[in-house]
C-alpha cells in the first residue's frame, strides 16, 4: 500500500515529560515525544540490527576498535542550518556530562575524531561488543551545537523549544494540555514525513484515558498508557489494532530485588524457594491480563544470546517449603517493599506477599510512595523489593550491570543493589562485553545467565509487554526496535 | 477597614514567610531524594550522575544554606527553579493557576448556591420526605469518591450522550477565539465543576439546613411574619442571612483549600490546573516547585481568609474589627 | 355609642405544653377591640397577656396550641385562616409591636430597611418611597438624628431606640389594628409620652382599634378607654376606665391599683456618713463603628465625665431619655466594656486596673440586673443552672446552691418548678424575675439594675422594689438603679442623677429633684411622667 | 442524661442513624470473629460477579479475593479511621476556635496564624508528606488525617464564637464572676453546636476516602483491609467489574448517611425548644 501524505494524529503521552531536551532529561516520555523531534545515528529493526538514521554508513575496522560514520549530506536542523560532524563532537561531549547512560556506554571510547565534516570516528580502548547499539535517539541524541555551545545549557531558551533534525518540528506546548509537533518540510528522507502534524494528549488518568480513545479524541495509546485490564475491552473495538512490538529495544523485564546480604534471603535455597513459591504465571493471567511471559532468567528473550537452557522454577510451593526448611528458616520477618506505581504493581505485591505467606514466610509490607521506596532501595533498607528495568538490546548494556560487584553502590536505585557479589560473573560480564567475535560473547553470555540463574541473586518475574493500541487507519507506526519513540517518522494515515 | 486591611496584609506576609520556612523542613523530612527519583526515571542511577544533579538543584549545600538561599529568593518574588521541569517555579504555577482558578472558583460557586438553595430547602420543609431526599442525595456526592462520580459522568455524558468531552480545558487544535473559544471552555469545564461542586455541596447544604432551623425560632422571625413578608422572603431575608454565618466560614476555609484540593477531580479530567501540578511535585520530591504550589495556596487561602472576614463583617455587624 | 367591634375574641382558651406551669395560658378569654378605642390589658406577669396578642396576629409558638374559641375580624375567624390569608392581613390591617426589642429585629439589616420591608411586604411603594417613607417615619416616633438611624444596625441602638423603631414599623400601615405588647416598656417617659401622644393621635384619626398591653397604671390612666384585667389566664375585672380605676370590683384589681407607686418620693434618712461603695471617677467612653469602605466612622458619645458616687446602704437613681448612655454607664461599670478614661472604684479596689483572675474574685461583689431579660439568658442552660452557676463558679457546694436558686426564684415569685425550664418557656416579666434572682444570687455588695423592674407588673413590682429595699436594708446593699419609671425612681432612690447625651445634667436627692428640678430637660422628664392629671392611687 | 437519650429516641432520624453506626460498629467489631478468613486470601477466579456463588456473594476482585470479606474486616479499619481522626480533630479544633474566638485580640492572631500554618497547605499533600514522614501505618494515618482535618472545625467555632461572645447571656456570665473555661464550655459552645456537628459528621467521610487516596498512592496501611483501600484498588476496573467500588461505597455512604442522621438527632436532642415536645 502507497503511504498517503496529510493528516494530523492524536497521541496520548503519559506522564506529561518534565522537559523535551533530550540530551538533558532522559525518562520514558521525553524520549517518546522527543524521540520524532531529535535524532540519532543510527535506529534498530525489531531484530535490533542497526539502520541508517543520520549516519548513512558505518564500518568497523578488523580488530573491532575503529568505528567509522559517514553522515548523510543535506541534513539540517530546523531552524535551517546544516547538521555536520562537529554537531555529532559536540553532542558526545555534552551527553558526557547530562547523560548517565551515552557517559557508561562511551567509556570504551578512546577518542573521537572527525576528519571531516561528513566523517566521524570513534576509536575505542578495547573491542566493546555492543558498540553499534548505543546510537539510538534515546541513547545518543543529536544536539544543535550551534545553539548550545557556549551557552549555560540547563538555562538554555532551546530547551523549552527543542531543534532538532527529526522528522517533526516542536511546535507548542500547553503545559498539563498537550505538545503539538509539526512535519518538519526540509525533512532529509525525501516524502517523509507522511504526517501534517502530531498532537501528544496530557491525559493523567488511565480510566480517563481509554475513553479518549473510544470517544475517538486520540488515536494512538502507546504501550503502557492504559491499564492492562482495559487492554482486551480496547483491543476489541472497531477499527483497533494492537501491537506488543516496538519494545525490542527496551524490553522491560520486571523482578524482585532479593537482599543478598543479610538475614534468611542471604542463603541461596530461601532465594530459591521464592521463586518457587510465586506463581508467576498467575500474575501474568490475572494482574497482567495474560500480556509479557514469565522470565527465565536475567535475560529478556528478546535480548541478544538469550539462553533458555537454565535451570527451571515452576510454581511449587511444596518445593518451596522443603527449602525454606533445609535452609533453617525459621519465620523471620521479611520485608516486602512494592512499587508504587499504580494498581497493577500494587496487586502484584499483593499476590507475592499471599505466595510467600503460603509457604510459611512471614512477610511484611512496607509501604511508601516512589520516592520513598527509591530512598529505602538505595539505602539497601529492604529485604525484598519489585523493580523492572529496561535492558537496552544486549546484555553488556543491560543485564550485566544489576549482577557485577563493581556496580555495588549505596545511594543507587538499579545496578547492583541486591548486593551479589560472584568473581565468576564479573569476570564473565567483562569478558563478554569485549570479546570478539560474536559466538564467543554468546558462549561467554549463556554461561553466565546459567550461573545467576542457579544462584537466585533477585527473583526474575516476568518480560513485560506494554501493547500499543491504536485505531487501524493509523499505519507502519511501528517499524524498529524502540518503537513509538521515533514511530511518526514512517506513519501514514489511511483516511 | 483600610488600616485593617492593610494590617492583616501585613501579617499575612509575616505567616507567609513562616509557612515557607517550617514547609522547607517538613518537605525534607519525608523520605526521598529528588536527584534519586530523576535518576531512576533517567534510567541511569550511578553516582556521579546523582551527585551532578545534586550540585546543579544546589542540594549538596547544607540545608540551613538552602533555606537561605530560598527564602532570599522567595523575598524578592523568585520562587526558584524547577529541578524536574528544568524551568522557573513561578512560570510553571503561573501557567497553571487560570486554569485552577477557573474551575475550583466555577465549583465553589456551584456548591454554594446549590448547597445554600437544597440547604434551606431543606431546613424549609424540615422533617419532610423533600427533606430526606435532600439530604440522601447530597451525601450521595459528598461520600462517593469523587473520580467515581466523575467517571461515571464521563461514561453518561462523554461516551453515551456525547454532549460533553471529557478532557482537557479546551477542544485541542480548533484554535477557536472569541466566544466560540468562550463556549468551548465552558463545554470542557462543566463535568469537573460540577463534580467537584457537588463534593462540597453536601457540606453547605447540611451546614446551611442546620443553621436556617436554629435561625428559625428567633423572635425577629416572628416580627417578619408580624409584618406580613411572605414565607419566601421571610425564609431568604431573615433566615437564611442570619444562618449565613457558618456557611461562610466554611466557605472560606474551603475556598482556599480548593486551589490545591482538587488533585483528583483534575486527574480524571486532565485539567490542566495546579492541583496536578502540586501532585506531581510531591511524588517526584521536585522540593522547589512544590514549596512554590505551597507558597502560592498559602498566599491564596490567606487572600480568602481576608475576605472572609471581609464578608463576615458584610454578613454580621455585630463583628468589629479587631484593631 | 359602641361602635361594631373591629376585633372580636370569644371564648378564647390556649393550651400549654406538658411541664408548662399551667395547663392553659389563656382559659376563656373574650374581649371586644372597637375602632377608635384603646383596650389596656393588664395583668400580673404571666397572666397570659402576650398569648393573647400573639393569638390574635396568628403567632403563637408551635408548642402552643389554641384549643377552642375564636377571633373574629371583619366577620371571618382568624383561627381559621391560611397562610395567604393571615400574610395579608399580618402588617396592613393588623399590626403588632413586640415585647422585647432586642430580639424582636433582625440584627443583620439596617433599620431603616427593616421599617421599608413593611411596605416591601405589600406591593407599596417604589423603593425610593420605601426609604423616604421609612426616614419619615424614623422621625415620627422620634428617632434623634434619623438619617443616622435609618443607616444603623439594631445593636448599635439602646433599647428604647429599638423600641421606637419597633413602633414605627407597625404604624407604617396604619393599621386597623394595634396589638401593642408593652411597647413603652423601654423607654424614658418622655419618649413615652411622644409615643402614647402618636398611638392616640393615630388611633384617633385612622380610627385604629388597639389593645394595649401594659402594667404601668398611669399609661393605663393616660390612654384607655377600656380595661382588661387578666389573671392566670382568666379575665377578673372588664370595664371602661373610668368605672375601673375608680371603683375596682375584683380583690385583685384592688390590689393591683394599690400597688402603683406614688410621685411623692418618701422621706429618707441622709446617708452621708457612710462609706462610699461605689466611686466613678471622670468615665468617657466613644463608640467608634467604622462606617464602611468609604464612608465616615461613626461616632457616638455614650458617657462624657461621668462622676459620681454611692454610698454604703443607699440607691442612686440614674435616668434620662432613652439612648442618653444609661446601660452604656451600668456596663462601664460593671466593667463589660472598656472605658476610654476613668476610673471605677469598688470600695478600695480599683476595679479599672485588674484584670483576669483578680478581675474575677471581685465581680461577685458587684452585680447587674440586665435590662434585655431575654438576651441575657442563655437559651439552652435551664433557669436552676442559670442561678446557680455563679455561687458555684465562687466555689458554694452546688446543693446549697440550687437550695438558693429555689428560695430566690419564691423570693421573686416563681414557683420552684422554675429551675427546670429554660428561657424560652417563660413569659417576658418572669425572665425580668430569673435576671434579679440571678444577680441576688451571689449577694453582692452593690447591685447595677439596669430597668429591673420596667418589664413586671405593679404587684410584682411593688414585691420586687420591698425585696431590693430589704435586702438594701439587711445586707447593707448599694444600688445603681437605671429606670425611666420616675414612679419607681420616687420610691427607691435616694439621690438620682439625670444623664443627658452621655453627661450627667442633675444630680440630687431624690425630694430634692422632684420638688425643684433645676435643668430644663430634668423638669421635661417630670412633666411627661404619665397619669399625673389622675388621682394618686393610694401609696 | 436521661432526658436527652429520650428526645434522641424521640427523633426518627436519631434512631434510624444510631441503628445503622451500632450495625457498623457491630461488624467492625465482631465480623472479623465470625470470618476468620483473611480478605487478602485468592479464593475464587478474579472478577467473578457479585450474586452467583454463595460462597463469595458479593463477587470477587481482581486477585479473586472475596469483596464480602473485604467488606467485613474493612469496617474496621475504616471506621476507626473515619472516628478517630475526626474525634481527635474535633478535639483540637474546637478548644482552638473557642479560645480564638473567645479571647479575641493578641490569642486570636496567634491562633489563627498557627491554624493558617495547618489550614494553607493543600491538605491531600500535607497529609501525604506527613505519613511518608511518620511511615505509613493506620495510627501515622489516623494522626495525619486529624492534623488535616481540624483547621475548618477551629475556624467554623471561632466564627461562631466570635458572634456568641457579645450575647448578653455571655455578659451575665462574665459579671457573676465565671472562669473562662465555664463560659465557653457551658454559655458559648452548646450555642455553636450544631454546625459543628453537621461538619464533624461530614468530616468521616472525607476522612475515610482519604486514607483511600492514600492507599491509592502506596501510603496506606498495607498489612489492613480497608473499604477506602477497596474503593480505590477497584477503581481502574471499575468499567469491568463495578462491584469491586460500589459495595464498600455504599457501605461508606451508609455509614455517612448514619452519622448525618445521628447529627441531626442529637441537634434536635440538644435544642431545648424542641426537646419538650419533639414533633
Ligand atoms: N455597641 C455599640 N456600638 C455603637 N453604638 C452603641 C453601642 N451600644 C450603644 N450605642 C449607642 O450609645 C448610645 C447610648 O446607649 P445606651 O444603651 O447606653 O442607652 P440607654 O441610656 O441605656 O438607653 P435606653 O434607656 O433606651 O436603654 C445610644 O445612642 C446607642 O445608639
Ligand atoms: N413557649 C412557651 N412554652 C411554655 N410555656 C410558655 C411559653 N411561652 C409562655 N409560656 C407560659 O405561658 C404563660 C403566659 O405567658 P405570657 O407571655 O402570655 O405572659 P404575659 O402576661 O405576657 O406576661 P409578661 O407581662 O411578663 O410579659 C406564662 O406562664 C409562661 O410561663
Ligand atoms: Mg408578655
Ligand atoms: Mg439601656
Amino acid at each position: 500500500q502507497e503511504p498517503k501524505t496529510g493528516g494530523v494524529i492524536n497521541a496520548v503521552i503519559q506522564p506529561e515529560p518534565p522537559g523535551l531536551m533530550l540530551a538533558m532529561v532522559q525518562n520514558g516520555p521525553v524520549q517518546m515525544v522527543s524521540g520524532n523531534i531529535f535524532e540519532g545515528l543510527l535506529r534498530y529493526s525489531p531484530k535490533l540490527e542497526p539502520l541508517p538514521e543520520l549516519a548513512e554508513s558505518w564500518t568497523v575496522s578488523e580488530d573491532a576498535k575503529t568505528y567509522t560514520f559517514k553522515l548523510k549530506k543535506g541534513v539540517t536542523w530546523h531552524d535551517g542550518k546544516p547538521f555536520t560532524a562537529a554537531d555529532v563532537l559536540f553532542s558526545i561531549e555534552m551527553l558526557k556530562q547530562t547523560h548517565a547512560r551515552a557517559r557508561n556506554n562511551l567509556v570504551q571510547v578512546d577518542k573521537v575524531e572527525a576528519p571531516d565534516d561528513y566523517t566521524v570516528v570513534f576509536t575505542l580502548k578495547q573491542p566493546f561488543g555492543p558498540f553499534l547499539g548505543i546510537f539510538e535517539v534515546g541513547s545518543m541524541p543529536m544536539v544543535p551545537k550551534h545553539l548550545y555551545d557556549g551557552t549555560d545549557w540547563k538555562t538554555n531558551p532551546y530547551n523549552n523549544a527543542p531543534v532538532g533534525t527529526g522528522p517533526f518540528m516542536f511546535k507548542e506546548w500547553q503545559k498539563g494540555s498537550f505538545i503539538r509537533m509539526v512535519k518538519n518540510p526540509n525533512y532529509h528522507e525525501k516524502g517523509k514525513p507522511y504526517l501534517d502534524e502530531v498532537y501528544w494528549q496530557v491525559i493523567p488518568d488511565a480510566a480517563a484515558r481509554s475513553v479518549a480513545y473510544e470517544t475517538g479524541k486520540v488515536d494512538v495509546l502507546p504501550g503502557g498508557s492504559v491499564e492492562n485490564f482495559d487492554v482486551p475491552r480496547l483491543s476489541k473495538l472497531k477499527d483497533t489494532c494492537v501491537t506488543g512490538a516496538g519494545w525490542e529495544f527496551f524490553s522491560p523485564l520486571a523482578w524482585l530485588w532479593l537482599n543478598n546480604r543479610q538475614g534468611p534471603l542471604a542463603d541461596k535455597r530461601v532465594r530459591q524457594a521464592i521463586m518457587y513459591a510465586i506463581d508467576r504465571d498467575f500474575a501474568k493471567d490475572v494482574i497482567w491480563n495474560g500480556l509479557g511471559k514469565v522470565a527465565t532468567g536475567p535475560s529478556a528473550s528478546t535480548i541478544k544470546y538469550y539462553t533458555a537452557d537454565v535451570p527451571k522454577y515452576p510454581y511449587d510451593p511444596a518445593k518451596a517449603k522443603a527449602l525454606l526448611k533445609e535452609a533453617g528458616y525459621k519465620g523471620e520477618k521479611i520485608r516486602l517493599l512494592p512499587l508504587a506505581y499504580g494498581e497493577t504493581w500494587q496487586r502484584w505485591g499483593e499476590a507475592v506477599k499471599q505466595n510467600l505467606q503460603d509457604v510459611g514466610m512471614t512477610i511484611e509490607t512496607i509501604a511508601t510512595d516512589v520516592a520513598g521506596g527509591n530512598q529505602k532501595i538505595g539505602d539497601w533498607d529492604y529485604d525484598i523489593a519489585f523493580t523492572y528495568l529496561y535492558q537496552y538490546g544486549d546484555p553488556a548494556l543491560g543485564v550485566g550491570r544489576n549482577y557485577v560487584s563493581s556496580a555495588i553502590a549505596k545511594g543507587q536505585v538499579f545496578n547492583n543493589v541486591e548486593g551479589y557479589s560472584n568473581p565468576e560473573i564479573d569476570k564473565l560480564f567483562a569478558d563478554g562485553a569485549v570479546a570478539t567475535p560474536d559466538s564467543k560473547r554468546k558462549e561467554i553470555y549463556e554461561k553466565a545467565q546459567k550461573i545467576l540463574v542457579e544462584d537466585v541473586p533477585v527473583a526474575w518475574m516476568l518480560e513485560l509487554q506494554f501493547p500499543t493500541i491504536m485505531r487501524c487507519k493509523v499505519k507502519n507506526l511501528i517499524t524498529t526496535g524502540i518503537g513509538v519513540n521515533d514511530g511518526f517518522k514512517d506513519a501514514w494515515l489511511d483516511k | 477597614m483600610l488600616s485593617f486591611v492593610a494590617q492583616r496584609v501585613v501579617k499575612g506576609v509575616i505567616v507567609l514567610l513562616a509557612i515557607v520556612v517550617l514547609n522547607f523542613f517538613l518537605i525534607r523530612l519525608a523520605p526521598g531524594d529528588p536527584a534519586v527519583v530523576m535518576a531512576g526515571e533517567a534510567g541511569a542511577s550511578d553516582q556521579i550522575f546523582v551527585k551532578q544533579l545534586r550540585e546543579k538543584f544546589g542540594l549538596d549545600k547544607p540545608l540551613p544554606e538552602q533555606l537561605f538561599i530560598y527564602v532570599k529568593g522567595v523575598v524578592t518574588l523568585d520562587l526558584g527553579f524547577s529541578f524536574r521541569q528544568q524551568a522557573p517555579v513561578s512560570k510553571l504555577i503561573l501557567e497553571r493557576l487560570p486554569a485552577t482558578l477557573l474551575l475550583t472558583l466555577t465549583a465553589f460557586a456551584i456548591s454554594l448556591m446549590l448547597g445554600v438553595l437544597f440547604g434551606s430547602f431543606a431546613a424549609r420543609f424540615a422533617g419532610t420526605f423533600l427533606d430526606t431526599g435532600i439530604t440522601v442525595f447530597a451525601l450521595i456526592f459528598y461520600a462517593m469518591p469523587i473520580f467515581w462520580v466523575a467517571l461515571m459522568g464521563i461514561l453518561l455524558f462523554s461516551v453515551t450522550f456525547d454532549w460533553l468531552p471529557s478532557f482537557g480545558y479546551e477542544t485541542v487544535g480548533a484554535n477557536l477565539t472569541g466566544l466560540a473559544h468562550a463556549v468551548d471552555v465552558a463545554k470542557h469545564l462543566i463535568m469537573p465543576a460540577m463534580t467537584l461542586g457537588l463534593f462540597f455541596m453536601a457540606t453547605y447544604t447540611r451546614m446551611t439546613r442546620a443553621s436556617m432551623l436554629e435561625v428559625k425560632r428567633l423572635d425577629f422571625v416572628k416580627t417578619a411574619r408580624a409584618k406580613g413578608l411572605s414565607d419566601a422572603v421571610i425564609q431568604r431575608r431573615h433566615v437564611l442571612r442570619n444562618a449565613l454565618l457558618p456557611v461562610v466560614t466554611l466557605a472560606g476555609v474551603h475556598s482556599g483549600t480548593l486551589i490545591g484540593g482538587a488533585v483528583i477531580t483534575e486527574t480524571v479530567f486532565a485539567w490542566p490546573g495546579i492541583g496536578r501540578l502540586m501532585y506531581d511535585a510531591l511524588l517526584q520530591r521536585d522540593y522547589n516547585l512544590l514549596l512554590g504550589v505551597f507558597v502560592i495556596c498559602s498566599a491564596m487561602v490567606l487572600i480568602f481568609n481576608l475576605i472572609t472576614d471581609l464578608v463576615y463583617r458584610l454578613v454580621d455587624p455585630r463583628i468589629e474589627f479587631a484593631s | 355609642m359602641t361602635a361594631p367591634p373591629a376585633v372580636s375574641i370569644k371564648n378564647l382558651q390556649i393550651a400549654l405544653p406538658k411541664g408548662a406551669e399551667r395547663a392553659f395560658a389563656v382559659d376563656g378569654v373574650s374581649l371586644d377591640l372597637r375602632p377608635g378605642k384603646i383596650v389596656c390589658v393588664v395583668g400580673e406577669s404571666g397572666s397570659g397577656k402576650s398569648m393573647c396578642a400573639h393569638a390574635l396576629m396568628g403567632l403563637l409558638p408551635d408548642t402552643v396550641n389554641v384549643t377552642s374559641g375564636e377571633i373574629l375580624f371583619e366577620g371571618r375567624d382568624l383561627l381559621k385562616l391560611d397562610d395567604d390569608g393571615w400574610r395579608d392581613l399580618r402588617g396592613r390591617r393588623l399590626a403588632m409591636i413586640f415585647q422585647e426589642p432586642m430580639t424582636a429585629l433582625n440584627p443583620l439589616m439596617r433599620i431603616g430597611d427593616q421599617m421599608a420591608e413593611m411596605f416591601e411586604a405589600h406591593g407599596l411603594l417604589t423603593p425610593r418611597e420605601r426609604r423616604a417613607r421609612a426616614l419619615a417615619l424614623a422621625r415620627e416616633v422620634g428617632l434623634p438624628d434619623p438619617e443616622r438611624i435609618v443607616r444603623a444596625y439594631p445593636h448599635q441602638l439602646s433599647g428604647g431606640q429599638r423600641q421606637r423603631a419597633m413602633i414605627a414599623m407597625a404604624l407604617a400601615l396604619e393599621p386597623a389594628v394595634l396589638v401593642a405588647d408593652e411597647p413603652t416598656t423601654a423607654l424614658d417617659v418622655t419618649t413615652q409620652a411622644q409615643i402614647l401622644k402618636l398611638i392616640r393621635n393615630l388611633q384617633r384619626n385612622r380610627n385604629m382599634a388597639v389593645m394595649f398591653i401594659t402594667h404601668d397604671f398611669g399609661v393605663v390612666a393616660d390612654i384607655a378607654d377600656q380595661v382588661v384585667v387578666l389573671r392566670h389566664g382568666k379575665v377578673v375585672e372588664e370595664g371602661p376606665a373610668a368605672s375601673v380605676f375608680d371603683e375596682p370590683q375584683h380583690d385583685y384589681t384592688k390590689a393591683l391599683l394599690a400597688a402603683v407607686p406614688s410621685m411623692d418620693p418618701p422621706v429618707r434618712e441622709p446617708l452621708d456618713d457612710q462609706a462610699r461603695a461605689v466611686e466613678v471617677i471622670g468615665l468617657d467612653k466613644t463608640y467608634v463603628t467604622s462606617g464602611g469602605w468609604f464612608r465616615e466612622d461613626r461616632r457616638v458619645d455614650a458617657a462624657r465625665e461621668v462622676n459620681f458616687n454611692i454610698l454604703k446602704g443607699e440607691t442612686l437613681g440614674l435616668v434620662g431619655e432613652s439612648g442618653s448612655g444609661k446601660s452604656s454607664v451600668a456596663r462601664l461599670v460593671m466593667r463589660l466594656i472598656e472605658a476610654d478614661r476613668g476610673t471605677v472604684r469598688i470600695g478600695e479596689t480599683d476595679l479599672t486596673q485588674l484584670s483576669g483572675k483578680a478581675l474575677r474574685t471581685e465581680r461577685h461583689r458587684i452585680q447587674m440586673i440586665f435590662q434585655d431579660p431575654f438576651a441575657s439568658l442563655n437559651p439552652r442552660r435551664k433557669i436552676g443552672h442559670i442561678i446557680a452557676d455563679g455561687p458555684i463558679a465562687a466555689g458554694i457546694d452546688p446543693k446549697v446552691a440550687f437550695e438558693r436558686a429555689r428560695d430566690l426564684l419564691k423570693m421573686v415569685g416563681l414557683d420552684a418548678g422554675a429551675l427546670e425550664r429554660y428561657p424560652h418557656e417563660f413569659s417576658g416579666g418572669q425572665r425580668q424575675r430569673i435576671g434579679i434572682a440571678r444577680a441576688l444570687a451571689l449577694e453582692p455588695e452593690i447591685i447595677v439594675a439596669d430597668e429591673a423592674v420596667s418589664a413586671l407588673d405593679v404587684s410584682v413590682q411593688a414585691q420586687v422594689l420591698r425585696l431590693l429595699e430589704d435586702l438594701k436594708a439587711r445586707l447593707g446593699l448599694s444600688m445603681l438603679f437605671i429606670t425611666h419609671d420616675l414612679r419607681v425612681a420616687a420610691q427607691i432612690c435616694d439621690r438620682i442623677a439625670v444623664m443627658q447625651r452621655g453627661a450627667i445634667v442633675e444630680l440630687k436627692p431624690t425630694a430634692q429633684l422632684f420638688a425643684a428640678p433645676e435643668h430644663a430637660y430634668t423638669r421635661e422628664l417630670l412633666a411627661a411622667v404619665p397619669g399625673r392629671k389622675e388621682r394618686a392611687p393610694a401609696a | 442524661m436521661k432526658q436527652f437519650w429520650k428526645s434522641m429516641l424521640r427523633s426518627p432520624s436519631g434512631v434510624i442513624g444510631l441503628i445503622i453506626l451500632l450495625l457498623a460498629i457491630g461488624i467492625a467489631v465482631f465480623g472479623p470473629m465470625l470470618f476468620p478468613n483473611s480478605p487478602w486470601r485468592m479464593v475464587q477466579r478474579p472478577f467473578l460477579p457479585p450474586f452467583t456463588l454463595s460462597t463469595v456473594p458479593l463477587g470477587t476482585d481482581a486477585l479473586g479475593r472475596d469483596v464480602f470479606a473485604g467488606m467485613i474486616f474493612g469496617a474496621r479499619v475504616s471506621l476507626l479511621v473515619g472516628l478517630v481522626s475526626t474525634l481527635v480533630a474535633l478535639v483540637v479544633g474546637v478548644p482552638i476556635g473557642a479560645m480564638a474566638g473567645y479571647f479575641g485580640g493578641k490569642v486570636d492572631d496567634a491562633l489563627m496564624r498557627f491554624t493558617e500554618f495547618f489550614q494553607t497547605i493543600p491538605s491531600f499533600a500535607l497529609a501525604i508528606v506527613l505519613v511518608a514522614i511518620l511511615q505509613p501505618s493506620i495510627y501515622s494515618i489516623v494522626a495525619s488525617i486529624a492534623v488535616v482535618s481540624w483547621p475548618p472545625v477551629a475556624r467554623l467555632v471561632r466564627g461562631e464564637v466570635l458572634s456568641l461572645r457579645t450575647r448578653e447571656y455571655v455578659q451575665a456570665a462574665v459579671v457573676t464572676g465565671q472562669s473562662n473555661t465555664w463560659i465557653i464550655l457551658r454559655e458559648i459552645l452548646p450555642n455553636a453546636l450544631s454546625p459543628v456537628i453537621v461538619l464533624a459528621s461530614l468530616m468521616v467521610a472525607t476522612a475515610i476516602l482519604l486514607e483511600s487516596s492514600l492507599a491509592f498512592l502506596g501510603l496506606g496501611d498495607p498489612n489492613l483491609i480497608s473499604w477506602g483501600y477497596m474503593v480505590g484498588a477497584g477503581r481502574t476496573v471499575i468499567r469491568q467489574a463495578w462491584w469491586i467500588t460500589v459495595f464498600p461505597g455504599v457501605a461508606i455512604l451508609i455509614s455517612v448517611l448514619g452519622l448525618n442522621l445521628i447529627g441531626e438527632g442529637l441537634n434536635d436532642a440538644l435544642n431545648p425548644r424542641l426537646s419538650r415536645e419533639g414533633r
